[in-house]
């Protein structure tokens, strides 16, 4: 077990220096160092390679990818948090030696004294760590949660359910122009008012059956029972084709990693 | 009074912005783009706590010396060289705190960590979902009972639409295709979206009026 | 549709307005253009403070020129001017030396810039004096109304102050720039902010009616109702999840999602989590919850600590069940996969918001072979969970759970609320389809938020 | 365990590898497949095909890089086809990155056309395409609400010179030819909305035949439009372009991928057609044994 590991091991460092010989001595650019190139590619091919490993079963290739891909990210979105939103927002509001420190133009206001208190609340935030006063660390995360709960309430009132609501009213008087099409054809992309009606009637009562199938508090038994049923039709119907949809899209994107392959780092095709 | 101060908090802040909304006036909109400031900046030293915690772990897996306790080194070493890069930088002639100059990203190692470490192991596994989209649909699709099937023959006629090989059926399955994603689907989804939106909206009422507390641990 | 073209005309004056900042690109060689004849001027000019906003807003509105689409057919654009005191080139002669300047003499200058707002106003009254026109924005062809905003920052001089007396006038213009036909001029005009939306009064009426239904639900079921809720399958199976996985001596694995605090859906899974954590501390299984968003770990180990010491276990709880791992989703879904292939969680749940990454959970817990139970409310998910796991709360669901999982009489009184809510929609729907179908808009207008 | 029983529980690295072979085989060999057209694309290969030499066609090249892989292959069919037949291309971008775009679209175009090629039995010869000549490329220009009306009044308005500054007058494809009414159709290849521009200040305005180019999520939107003799034809996503490069008898980029989609979907449908096949097979058989 122990012996096969570390054989597996050279021959991957073998592949990769190999690699690394191949891409940089076909390498042409005259911005970097020709073994720098080399390495990019290789390295970026190694890691591809790496995590497409992970379909096979996990395994040390897999775990290094990982492992590396946590900490480089991780400090990532800290250093661009940092930029961004303490050098680039706050620092310009609240202090002028700290703006000329970081280079960024001072921007002073009368109301900037409120900027403080985001920092007050990020400092009881970071009381957590102590034993003691961690109950502080609450106060601004009641101020997030009460703050969004209070903004999504109203938002999500409107988008998701009046305007889901009124869309919903649709005329649906049947208007026979266009019957013949479809019954001759039998076609559902056929176009006219009769396709059109319905296909509104169709929306009408998946929505209706849809919204009953949430029901909790009646139970789903006799009519009732029977359109909630209709209802988890429609959505599976609607989950099948979905996924179905979804699927060209996933197809693109394992492509784009053959062309990586195939075409950037083993030059297979031009 | 632990307890209780942070509930006030809740509901002050929360009807605060339920008003907030039908009042455009200038001094409501002011007050309204400071508090959203305010929530990426508390973000920001929150994530200083996610950092430590990451730290943490990691440091405690190292230290036991099972097996594996190797990885945790890696990670350590991609986070700390990350954040040298991120913090460091050559400007004017010097070494210092930077990040951007004027050409751009002052030191070119941050770029270079991105783009071949981040985002070739991005898109990789990004691209798995290819592999994993076609192993559930062999382990689930199954006409095990009506719902299974339904899910089955939409997902099938769906997956067929520019199938060329069926000769006068492709264009009957085409249309259905598009029939189903754009009839039924929108039928589904506006229910479901209805729903949520009730859903949502009675969830932010509960914590509004300090009947849910369960995101402060107490049900 | 009509949202989209609305979107291009929003897009196309935004353009238009950063075109009048700049204008100069003169008329070009027009040799070969044959000459036009002059347009009919705009009719029925209006201008007024535009509604239900925070101020500094007029709106315009005209009768298109007979020539635009009709007639000639040589009209191609509206030219919108705004008269403009020489004043406000004072203004912007502070802006100018303001950015450049430095300490006390910056404050001095913010100093004077700010009695320079001050005196806008005045400086308008002295129309048709010490001013001129000047082109503020374009409208195409076929547009009948523009909304002057001017420019946001306090020191431009395109500042639109409240309060203050605007004149406007509207030139058809041709594809030959030089030829146009004025409007009438419209004025004096003032722009003010409103404190109450009136275009919001339907959301205002939907919160008043469902803030009292969900209180009186809440006290009726408080004062001890009897409820009935039906039995949803995925609730059922966290019982028993957490049984097995005890007596299979295998952790639970809990994941939130990439939600932020901010989005209700985490919040309702940190109450999930919640009655998760407490009956695992009650059965001493191990909990791993590894965490996306460091506020939401923040918030989590809130949850899960005051749950252990609600099931009498203070002394289970360690600070590291939950765990921050990264802020990028792919490195997260990395992680969360080894951490299921490695520890071989007896069950997975995966509740609260899901992006692309849901597939690849679900598929690698299977592989696992662990219970799987997810719910999520990001609609374009829910297939793939659905496919995947064994369980799914499918988007409103997953806001019942907590109220299931605690069984507390208050939170199913407000399951009550939402059905009722449920109710009318249908009833509203039904009404709505015969308004529509006999074209009675009244009713349907009831329903429309226009801001 | 009996056969169908193996076929339900097949271990699915089978799957994966499976789908992995047939995606790297099908990218790495260049084989043909047959592409179903549907009707709305036809109309635009039929427009084209039947103008006469010299006649000219407009094409609007409004995409960004990031819609490249669906928009370029159709760029690439449509000007092909405009070139082989004889016919005259006025191309102008009015999305910011769209001159690159196009750019590259003529060079490729140029090279591929020196080369002798058949096409639906007809052989046609290899040429010099040549700038000012058998194209004109107008180039970029801020505010494409604007330039799309503009345009409807003299093509001299908003474009005065070329892309490269040679004066429009000076330009010999160019004599006489003063707005819309001289051009046979517009095929607008959009990524956004520059489309609901040509529609609303171009069609609807100036009544010139219009084609779409689009991006498969936009395609659903813009079959209103299709309906209402707003636009001819429609091309929506890869297999829009695939479509077309098949009717032209010219496969290229979207064929290619789209050969690459055929047989992913079908490794997929495959699997869960054995899946059930086990399932139903395996249950009967229970269901005799239980017997």
């Amino acid at each position: 077990m122990r012996r096969t590991t570390i054989i597996a091991m050279a021959v991957v460092l073998g592949l990769f220096i190999l690699s690394w010989i191949l891409r940089s001595a076909s390498y042409v650019t005259v911005q970097e160092h020709y073994l720098i190139g080399g390495l990019k590619v290789t390295f970026s091919a190694f890691l591809t390679l790496a995590i497409l490993s992970f379909l096979y079963k996990d395994n040390p290739f897999y775990k290094f990818a990982e492992h590396l891909f946590v900490g480089v990210s991780a400090a990532f979105w800290m250093s661009m948090g940092f930029w961004t939103t303490i050098v680039g927002n706050l620092v310009p509001r609240i202090s002028q030696s700290l703006s000329e420190f970081f280079q960024v133009p001072y921007q002073p206001g009368s109301y900037n004294f409120v900027y403080f208190i985001p920092v007050i609340l990020g400092i009881m935030l970071l009381m957590r760590l102590s034993r003691n006063r961690g109950w502080l660390a609450r106060w601004p995360l009641a101020f997030i949660v009460g703050t969004t709960a209070g903004l999504n309430f109203v938002r999500y009132l409107r988008s998701d359910f009046m305007e889901q609501v009124s869309a919903t009213f649709v005329p649906l008087f049947v208007d026979w122009k266009g019957v013949g099409y479809f019954i001759s054809h039998f076609s559902l992309s056929a176009s006219g008012q009769f396709v059109a009606i319905v296909a509104n009637w169709v929306i009408f009562l998946g929505v209706i059956c849809g919204i009953i199938y949430f029901f909790f508090s009646k139970e789903h038994k006799g009519v009732f029972g029977a359109a909630s049923r209709v209802g988890i039709w429609v959505l599976m119907i609607t989950f099948g084709a979905s996924f179905g949809y979804t699927v060209m899209g996933r197809i693109s994107l394992l492509v784009g990693r053959i062309t990586f392959l195939f075409r950037d780092w083993l030059g297979w095709i031009s | 009074m632990r307890r209780q101060i942070p509930l006030a908090l809740v509901f002050i802040f929360g009807v605060f912005m339920i008003f907030q909304y039908f009042v455009p006036h200038e001094s409501s909109e002011w007050i309204y783009e400071f508090l959203l400031d305010w929530i990426y900046i508390i973000g920001i030293f929150a994530l200083a706590l996610g950092i430590w915690s990451l730290i943490r772990v990691s440091v405690a897996k190292i230290k036991t010396r099972k097996s594996g306790w190797g990885y945790p080194v890696i990670t350590m070493a991609g986070l700390f060289l990350m954040i040298l890069f991120g913090f460091t930088g050559y400007r004017d002639g010097s070494w210092g705190f930077h990040f951007m100059t004027a050409e751009g990203l002052s030191n070119p190692m941050f770029r270079n960590f991105f783009d071949y470490i981040m985002i070739p192991i991005q898109s990789t596994m990004f691209a798995l979902l290819a592999f994993f989209i076609a192993s559930a649909a062999y382990r689930a699709f199954r006409a095990r009972n009506v719902l299974a099937s339904l899910l089955l023959v939409a997902a099938l006629v769906v997956m067929l639409r520019f199938n060329p090989y069926l000769g006068p059926f492709g264009t009957i399955i085409a249309d259905t295709a598009s029939w189903l994603l754009n009839v039924p689907n929108l039928a589904a989804k506006r229910a479901i979206i209805i729903g949520i939106g009730l859903g949502m909206v009675g969830t932010a009422l509960k914590i509004i009026l300090g009947i849910e507390r369960g995101y402060m641990g107490k049900g | 549709m009509k949202c989209k073209s609305l979107v291009i005309l929003l897009f196309v004056c935004g353009f238009f307005a950063l075109a009048a900042a700049e204008e100069g690109s003169g008329p070009p060689d027009s040799t070969h253009v044959d000459s036009i004849p002059p347009p009919t001027p705009v009719s029925m000019l209006t201008a007024r403070d535009s509604e239900n906003d925070h101020g500094h807003s007029v709106t315009l509105m005209w009768e298109l020129s007979t020539d635009d689409g009709a007639g000639q057919n040589s009209v191609l654009s509206y030219e919108i001017f705004r008269w403009v005191p020489f004043f406000m080139d004072t203004l912007q002669s502070i802006r100018d030396s303001l950015a450049g300047a430095e300490g006390t003499i910056a404050e001095q200058l913010r100093k004077r810039r700010d009695q320079a707002i001050a005196m806008i106003p005045g400086a308008h009254k002295s129309y048709p004096e010490q001013g001129g026109w000047r082109k503020i924005g374009t409208a195409l062809s076929g547009q009948s109304s523009y909304e002057d905003v001017g420019v946001k920052d306090r020191g431009s001089p395109d500042y639109m102050a409240d309060h203050t007396d605007y004149y406007y006038l509207v030139d058809a213009v041709t594809a030959d720039p030089a030829i146009r036909a004025p409007s009438e001029i419209v004025g004096p005009v003032q722009s003010f902010g409103q404190f109450f939306n009136t275009g919001r009064i339907p959301v205002f009426v939907a919160v008043l009616v469902f803030g009292l239904l969900t209180i009186l639900f809440v006290t009726r079921a408080r004062r001890g109702a009897e409820l009935y809720v039906r039995p949803l399958a995925g609730i059922e199976a966290v019982d028993d999840a957490i049984g097995r996985a005890t007596e299979m001596g295998k952790p639970i694995l809990y994941v939130l999602g990439l939600g932020s605090a901010a989005d209700i859906g985490t919040i309702a899974s940190f109450t999930i989590l919640g009655r998760v954590a407490k009956r695992v501390a009650e059965y001493q299984t191990k909990l791993i919850v590894p965490c996306y968003d460091p506020i939401v770990m923040t918030v989590a180990q809130e949850t899960v600590k005051a749950a252990f010491l609600d099931a009498g276990r203070p002394d289970d709880y360690y600070e590291d069940i939950v765990y921050f791992v990264t802020q990028s989703q792919f490195a997260y879904v990395a992680a969360v996969n080894g951490t299921m292939l490695r520890e071989l969680p007896a069950t997975n749940m995966y509740m609260g918001v899901f992006f692309a990454e849901s597939l690849i959970l679900a598929e690698t817990g299977a592989l696992a072979g662990s219970i799987q139970i997810a719910g999520t409310d990001q609609v374009a998910q829910l297939p793939f969970f659905i496919v995947a796991c064994d369980y799914t709360l499918i988007g409103e669901e997953l806001y019942a759970a907590s109220a299931y999982l605690g069984r507390e009489p208050i939170l199913l009184g407000s399951l009550k609320a939402q059905d009722y809510a449920k109710a009318a929609v249908i009833i509203l729907a039904a009404l709505g389809l015969l308004a529509a179908s006999l074209n009675w808009t009244a009713f349907i207008n009831l329903f429309s938020v226009t801001s | 365990m009996n056969i169908f029983d193996r076929m339900m529980s097949l271990d699915r690295r089978w799957v994966f590898l499976f789908l992995a072979v047939v995606c790297v085989i099908t990218y790495i060999v260049d084989f043909q497949i047959p592409i179903r057209v549907e009707s709305e694309v036809r109309t635009i290969h039929e427009f084209i095909d039947t103008l006469k030499p010299d006649e000219i066609v407009f094409i609007a090249i409004d995409y960004d890089p990031n819609a490249l892989a669906e928009l370029h292959p159709m760029c690439y069919a449509v000007m092909e086809h405009c070139f082989r037949k004889n016919l005259k291309v006025i191309i102008t971008a009015l999305s910011q990155n769209g001159p690159g775009m196009a750019e590259q679209a003529i060079l490729d175009i140029s090279d591929s056309l020196k080369l002798d090629r058949e096409y639906n039995g007809i052989l046609y010869e290899g040429r010099e395409i040549r700038k000012g000549v058998d194209y004109a490329f107008l180039g970029y220009k801020p505010y494409f609400a604007l330039v799309i009306l503009g345009m409807g009044q003299n093509f001299r308005l908003p474009f005065p010179t070329d892309y490269y500054g040679t004066p429009l007058d000076s330009i010999p494809m160019m004599q006489g030819v003063q707005n819309y009414d001289q051009v046979a159709c517009v095929v607008d290849l959009s990524a956004g909305n520059i489309t609901d521009a040509w529609i609303a200040y171009g069609q609807g305005r100036f009544y010139f035949p219009l084609a779409l180019g689009l991006t498969g999520v936009m395609g659903a939107d813009y079959y209103p439009y299709l309906n209402s003799k707003q636009i001819f034809g429609l091309m929506a996503g890869l297999y829009g372009a695939a479509q077309y490069e098949e009717l032209a008898d010219n496969p290229g980029l979207a064929k290619d991928g789209m050969r690459i989609q055929v047989y992913a979907h079908l490794v997929i449908i495959f699997f869960i057609l054995i899946g059930n096949i086990g399932y139903f097979m395996s249950r009967s058989e229970k269901k005799r044994q239980g017997r």
